[in-house]
């Protein structure tokens, strides 16, 4: 359609001098001299979080967004510095509660680097099904934000009835619902009864059976199939060049999985797929999430099936029981010093790749400096570049399908 | 590799998923999953590990300070009582982490189940260790505890019972520690080992003017470690305590 | 690294394990007022003004000697002194009979660094980095400075940290080595100290008191020294003189004369006669130029510009030096030893003890 | 001298009189009705309340009746829809009754909350607006005849409903500009293009039933309906149902008011009771178009008559009918997310007409085979 301008010289009201807006001046009256609306979305989000997005719409169409993160920012790098490595394990599974078992990994894989311990069998699989299990209660999350975004109540309740499932495993496993801090350096804290990971895999069936019913009324439900598809495109290369990551990389048609790439923990004993997507849209990105689940159900029940038994705690660590951290922790971790250096791990959390940089100064027992790069923050470029052209109508459906979640970006 | 690539649905198949969802809508209509309990009246089985408020066993404490060190959040204090140091837990502060739990040596602190309490301001929520012994003050309308077991399906099994939220939580399994003097030459006879001991176990007297004896009662000895934290010279040293009998033992027979 | 440094908490298991009730016996010192051992301390050393701030006082167990850019003090000690006299004990200077003279050495040599840029050849720095990469020390303590030549005291690990300018080089003002030391010997397994002659004395007094002390001091490397100044106290009469320490990247004492040198290559020299007012009181005892009790004592005196002269007193800095040789790390020249002995007994002689 | 009391007297009992003609027949109440009949002044009072006009207005399928379908509509909404979502939905107030009385509770919540006035709002019209949106609502109602009760007889009483309740759509356009809020003015627009979408097929559709029937007269329709009309024109009846759904903004076609995308648009500004009120708004159209629908596709007030109610039961009948309708209805914000609003444009402009003029056409088809 043709455009028609009327070329009026159109001066800005003065009551914009006084506003007080977060971005440049000249951003809003550029904005109104071409006719067009600035829409501040945000901070105070009813999805996750919050964030602010300031869009700019001609007609319905975005023209240009800026994000305004960081109103959750905590500063978690610097709380880490005056702490020692032990205690900062409750703190650095913050950043998203529901994806503890990652986070935890994470960081205690930057200690054992350092360290050089090698961890039991027997942690690796335990360690292994807890990253599982936060993974498919975080997609579920996800999932569940997604549908509210999309005004699918149902779409909203299922998954967080089903996540509920999860919640009871990793509460039998860890003893708390979530932010377990139940991976320590060395192994895991407390060895799991054969009893609950029989629970597990009973339950990676009760999951199944639930999740049909969720595709049946969300996933393949027309209108988020219409909402969804074809909307918010990221092609291959954009997503390489913005750095993307995660199952939103892979939903682009690139093969990267730091589980494939380089297997850590239990990664390369068990028999999984990864999945990777073609369309970059919306609904790829979603789907490649939900196929995830079931590769990660799968994993599951392998896990359960073939956990060696033994010990959980290494032989590096002073303990006095190698199947119970209890009674030895302070003597074990109390004050840990890690060597002279600088460790780092990468890690698939259940958004992307996870970095946790630790520096040491070799003497003392809180680290020098930790730098945790997290996935949200990675693609939030991604995030903002495959708004640009969609309707404001789109911007939930596509804030959802890119699962950002302001606490994990912000840190 | 699973790959995924998804068509847009032609007109009959979008008219079947139609279908599709509203069926499944009435199916959940009529026979419904509900997974809901009915909390104040029903209450979720919870495993025995289970990480809830803190309780303390006065008797047990060693005041070994190792909880207060620990923990991440800051939020145990230590309160004097007849001359022993014991925790308090400020639960404005406490993330119910339960590193503190995993320090104890003695169980002394013990985890239970109880996770639901209203504080009536937040000075209350700090508590000195005599109010971290027991249940506290509470008000149970729960008649019914629900566990959830997975058949297929998810199953709610109910059963008329109330469910104790104290938990009994055994000895860790560790070696008994009692503290020696390894270096007896580096002391500089400050004496802040024996102003530290909680259990008066280490005594000090004057043999004369210039000649002070210190003396370790391995008996009192519970191992807490203090005096050899405190100790500015490395002096003394924790010691097996079988070892350290075993030892004597052989000293007499030779 | 080894994995097993990095728990302190491993519990060593003595071979003999002690006795079922174990009693150890401790001499303590005699006072000479009837007071608290601090009490003693204030009245023979810090009163009589022959303190020397070296700092191995801050032994006290509770922490309450000060030991700051001012004369060494115990706020409230009548409280809170817990009469312990270890500070009476570690005092080089409460029995004091002056040290002087060159001392025994093994060898008496000059050098020069390749790799570092010190005072004059960065001989300390060397020696140091020598005993860290031959793995004698794990730690070595250095005095750095700020932009106001104020010195603090860091843990040097590394050799590559020694590039660090504001490191090496000397700096005429009282640092805290012997706090430090105390502070982090429990969680270093060998260390290594640089010290004026006084903090050498108090070291080994330290070392025969405390055992400890000995086995984990490896390596002491004396300075040669004339005085040393309070910071505040230098820095107001250089300010008093129009020399702004700030703008200074070099201190130095050569030939009788306090020089400063700006970054922009600006010269100011001042006698140190002239200086006499604010030597510390502890100083003008002292006798001891060329750190009589180090392993090895270093100095520009008596070598040509650019070279170090160092007296090699004991076996351990035999070794360094000899591993320095070998790896081309240092140039070696030749030694005027008379011109130190001058020092030395020119020393003595400004410095009478007993005063007066 | 005139005789005022006489002439005032004669001014009442000839209103009475009037009143008393066409009064509602209610024969359980009849006892009750003659003895407050004997007392004055309160015999005008009940006269009045029984008056068929009053009566419709004020009770079935007035006001009342509204209030009981926000009430209870708005409670079993919950409940159905928390059943589906695997919950329980509603329960704590009044548990016994499984929390039937939780939107009283809500409105009285509502009542006792501040109303915000925002500094840029039109006051006048922010305020006023909410309130007078009750007259496209009550005004259709008069023309809807509940059996015998009726308040005007009209062979176009269908369409003039149809029409008055379409003017509800231009208080939220004027809710819309009166709030003075960007997410408001987006509303507003997006309101304004779905009102066009919906609102055609919607008129197409009861046309096309007006046409089968060959009058807009309630009462010709529903005699004429010897199989309900939902038989006879399943088509019409589809495309009704989703322009009712559409029409009333509720899932998956509420995009004006989208509350994850523009906060509620045009009540964003609201609150207190107020925002009670035009929450209500989607509701008592939906109310409204129920009857219409239950009128036309499901014979309107037939059924077995209740004989103690009398002519009550044409009107509970009707209200039933309504009812159950709402209540499915009101099941298919469990099944769907919302569509976007080109989305439903095109839906509205393409599928949706289309299905109307076919039901149109077969409409013609009967009446041309009938005769």
């Amino acid at each position: 359609m043709e455009e028609i301008s009327i070329e009026v010289p159109v001066e800005p009201p003065k009551e914009y001098e006084w506003y007080f807006i977060p971005v440049p001046k000249k951003f809003v009256e550029e904005a109104y001299r071409k006719d067009e609306f600035v829409v501040f979305v945000g901070p105070q989000h009813p999805g996750s979080g919050h964030m602010r997005i300031i869009l700019r719409l001609k007609g319905d169409f975005i023209t240009d967004v800026i994000p305004d993160p960081g109103y959750v920012h905590r500063s978690m790098e610097k709380l880490a510095e005056y702490k020692t490595y032990i205690q900062n394990i409750p703190l650095v599974e913050r950043p998203s509660i529901m994806d503890f078992g990652n986070y935890n990994l994470g960081y205690v894989r930057a200690i054992e680097e350092a360290l050089e311990i090698e961890v039991p069998e027997r942690a690796k699989y335990i360690r292994t099904i807890l990253a599982e299990l936060s993974r498919i209660g975080t997609h579920l999350y996800d999932a569940g934000i997604l549908a509210v975004f999309l005004g699918h109540t149902t779409g909203f309740m299922y998954p967080f009835a089903v996540r509920e499932f999860i919640v009871e495993m990793i509460t039998r496993i860890t003893g708390t619902r979530i932010t377990g801090s139940f991976i320590v350096p060395g192994g895991v804290r407390r060895d799991v009864d054969n009893d609950t990971l029989q629970k597990i895999k009973r339950m990676t069936y009760a999951l199944e059976n639930r999740l049909k019913k969720f595709e049946k009324i969300f996933i393949t439900n027309p209108t988020t199939i219409a909402r969804l598809k074809d909307v918010g495109v990221l092609s291959k290369e954009e997503a390489i060049k913005l750095g993307v990551v995660g199952p939103f990389l892979r939903a682009c048609g690139v093969e990267y999985d730091v589980r494939k790439v380089e297997p850590y923990e239990a990664y390369d004993e068990i028999d999984w797929e990864m999945v990777v997507g073609e369309d970059g849209d919306g609904y790829t990105r979603f789907l490649v999430r939900v196929n995830e689940v079931s590769q990660s159900i799968n994993m599951l029940r392998q896990l359960v099936d073939n956990i060696p038994e033994g010990d959980v705690i290494s032989e590096d660590i002073v303990a006095f029981d190698r199947k119970d951290i209890r009674g030895s922790f302070f003597e074990a971790y109390g004050d840990l010093v890690l060597p002279k250096g600088e460790y780092t791990s990468i890690t698939e959390a259940s958004r992307g790749s996870l970095l946790f940089t630790i520096v040491s100064d070799g003497e003392s027992t809180t680290p020098y400096r930790l730098r945790i790069v997290t996935p949200s923050w990675l693609y939030l470029k991604g995030f903002m570049e495959s708004l640009k052209g969609e309707r404001l109508a789109d911007l939930q459906a596509i804030y959802g399908s890119w699962g950002y979640f302001p606490p994990e970006a912000d840190r | 590799m699973v790959r995924i690539k998804v068509e847009k649905p032609k007109v009959h198949k979008s008219v079947a998923l139609h279908i599709k969802a509203i069926t499944t809508a009435f199916k959940e209509a009529i026979s419904p999953g509900t997974i809901t309990i009915h909390y104040p009246r029903e209450r979720r089985k919870l495993p025995d590990n289970f990480r809830g408020l803190l309780q303390l066993d006065k008797e047990k404490c060693i005041n070994c300070f190792r909880c207060a060190h620990i923990c991440p959040a800051n939020a145990i204090q230590m309160y004097q009582r007849e001359n022993k140091y014991y925790p308090g837990i400020d639960y404005t502060k406490c993330i119910l982490c339960h590193f503190c739990v995993d320090s104890c040596p003695t169980a002394a602190l013990k985890p239970s189940k109880i996770h639901d309490v209203a504080f009536a301001s937040l000075s209350t929520m700090v508590l000195p260790p005599e109010e971290l012994a027991g249940e506290p003050e509470m008000w149970r309308e729960d008649t019914v505890t629900v566990e959830y077991d997975f058949d297929g399906d998810l199953k709610m099994i109910k059963r008329k019972e109330v469910e104790n939220l104290i938990v009994e939580v055994e000895k860790p399994k560790r070696p008994e520690f009692v503290a020696g003097a390894a270096f007896p030459e580096n002391c500089i006879a400050c004496r802040i080992c024996v102003n530290s001991c909680p259990q008066n176990a280490i005594t000090f007297k004057l043999q004369d003017l210039q000649t002070m004896v210190l003396e370790i009662d391995f008996e009192k000895c519970t191992g807490c470690m203090v005096c050899i934290r405190n100790c500015p010279t490395q002096t003394l040293l924790p010691f097996r305590r079988e070892e350290v009998l075993k030892g004597g033992e052989s000293d007499e027979q030779g | 690294m080894n994995k097993v440094d990095v728990k302190l908490w491993k519990i060593p298991i003595p071979e003999k394990p002690p006795e079922c009730r174990f009693d150890w016996t401790k001499e303590r010192p005699e006072r000479v007022e009837r007071c608290k051992y601090f009490g003693n301390l204030k009245a023979v050393v810090i009163d009589k003004g022959i303190c020397s701030h070296c700092g191995t006082c801050y032994i006290c167990p509770v922490r309450g000697i000060v030991v700051e850019d001012k004369p060494i003090d115990f706020p409230n000690w009548r409280k809170d002194c817990i009469d312990c006299g270890a500070c009476i004990r570690v005092c080089p200077r409460y029995d004091y009979t002056p040290l002087n003279g060159l001392g025994e050495y093994i060898e008496a040599v000059a050098g020069k660094s390749k790799r570092f840029k010190g005072q004059d050849g960065a001989m300390v720095s060397e020696f140091m980095a020598g005993a860290l990469e031959m793995g004698i020390i794990d730690v070595a303590l250095f005095v750095a400075r700020d932009e106001e030549f104020k010195p603090y005291v860091v843990h040097i690990t590394d050799p590559d940290q020694l590039k660090d300018e504001r490191i090496t080089g000397t700096k005429y003002s009282f640092a805290s080595v012997m706090p430090e030391l105390h502070d982090s010997i429990k969680h270093v397994r060998a260390v290594g100290i640089i010290g004026t002659p006084c903090m050498i004395s108090g070291l080994r007094k330290l070392q025969k008191v405390v055992p400890l002390y000995k086995q984990k001091v490896k390596l002491a490397i004396g300075l040669f020294c004339t005085e040393n100044f309070y910071h505040w106290q230098l820095k107001e009469f250089l300010e008093g003189r129009g020399i702004d320490l700030r703008k200074a990247v070099k201190t130095d004492i050569k030939k009788g004369n306090f020089i400063v040198t700006y970054d922009t290559g600006e010269e100011f020299s001042i006698p140190v006669k002239e200086m006499e007012e604010i030597v510390p009181d502890g100083c003008k005892v002292c006798q001891d130029f060329s750190a009589v009790e180090a392993d090895a004592s270093v100095g520009s005196v008596g070598s040509k510009k650019g070279f170090s002269s160092v007296l090699i007193r004991s076996e351990t800095a035999k070794e360094i030096f000899e591993y320095l040789k070998e790896k081309d790390y240092i140039e070696v020249g030749e030694v005027k030893i008379d011109v130190i002995k001058r020092l030395c007994d020119y020393k003595v002689k400004i410095h009478p003890y007993p005063k007066g | 001298m005139v005789d005022v009391s006489g002439i005032v007297s004669g001014i009442v009992e000839k209103i009475f009189a009037a009143l008393t003609a066409n009064m509602v027949n209610i024969p359980i109440l009849e006892p009750l009705i003659n003895k407050l009949l004997q007392i004055p002044l309160v015999n005008l009072v009940v006269a009045f309340i029984l008056w068929k006009p009053a009566f419709v207005i004020l009770f079935v399928p007035g006001l009342l009746a509204v209030t009981v379908v926000l009430l209870i509509m708005i409670w079993w909404e919950r409940k159905l829809t928390a059943r589906i979502q695997w919950r329980v939905g509603p329960k704590e107030v009044s548990r016994r009754t499984g929390g039937i009385i939780q939107t009283l509770a809500d409105g009285m919540r509502y009542m006792f909350q501040e109303v915000i006035i925002h500094r840029d709002a039109h006051k006048l019209y922010f305020l006023q607006l909410p309130i007078l949106s009750f007259i496209p609502v009550l005004l259709p109602i008069l023309l809807i005849p509940a059996g015998t009760i009726y308040a005007i007889r009209s062979p176009y009483a269908i369409q003039i409903a149809v029409a008055l309740t379409a003017l509800l759509p231009i208080f939220i356009l004027g809710i819309g500009w009166s709030a003075n809020n960007r997410f408001a003015f987006i509303g507003t627009v997006r309101e304004a293009f779905l009102y066009v979408a919906y609102e055609i097929p919607l008129m197409i559709a009861v046309l096309s039933m007006v046409l089968l029937y060959k009058s807009g007269d309630p009462f010709v329709i529903v005699e004429k309906q010897w199989i309900p009309g939902i038989f006879m024109n399943p088509i019409a009846f589809i495309a009704f149902l989703i322009g009712m759904v559409m029409a009333a903004g509720r899932l998956p076609f509420d995009i004006s008011e989208a509350d994850q995308e523009i906060a509620f648009g045009p009540f964003v500004e609201y609150s207190g009771i107020i925002f009670g009120l035009v929450m209500g708004i989607a509701y008592e159209k939906l109310y409204l178009l129920s009857l219409i629908a239950a009128i036309l596709f499901f014979g309107g007030w037939s059924g077995p008559e209740i004989a103690f109610l009398g002519e009550l039961s044409y009107a509970i009948w009707l209200f039933l009918k309504a009812f159950v309708l709402m209540g499915f209805i009101v099941m298919v914000r469990a099944i769907y997310g919302r569509y976007r609003l080109d989305q439903a444009l095109k839906f509205g402009w393409s599928s949706l007409l289309t299905f109307s003029l076919i039901g149109f056409f077969i409409s013609a088809g009967w009446v041309i085979w009938l005769g």
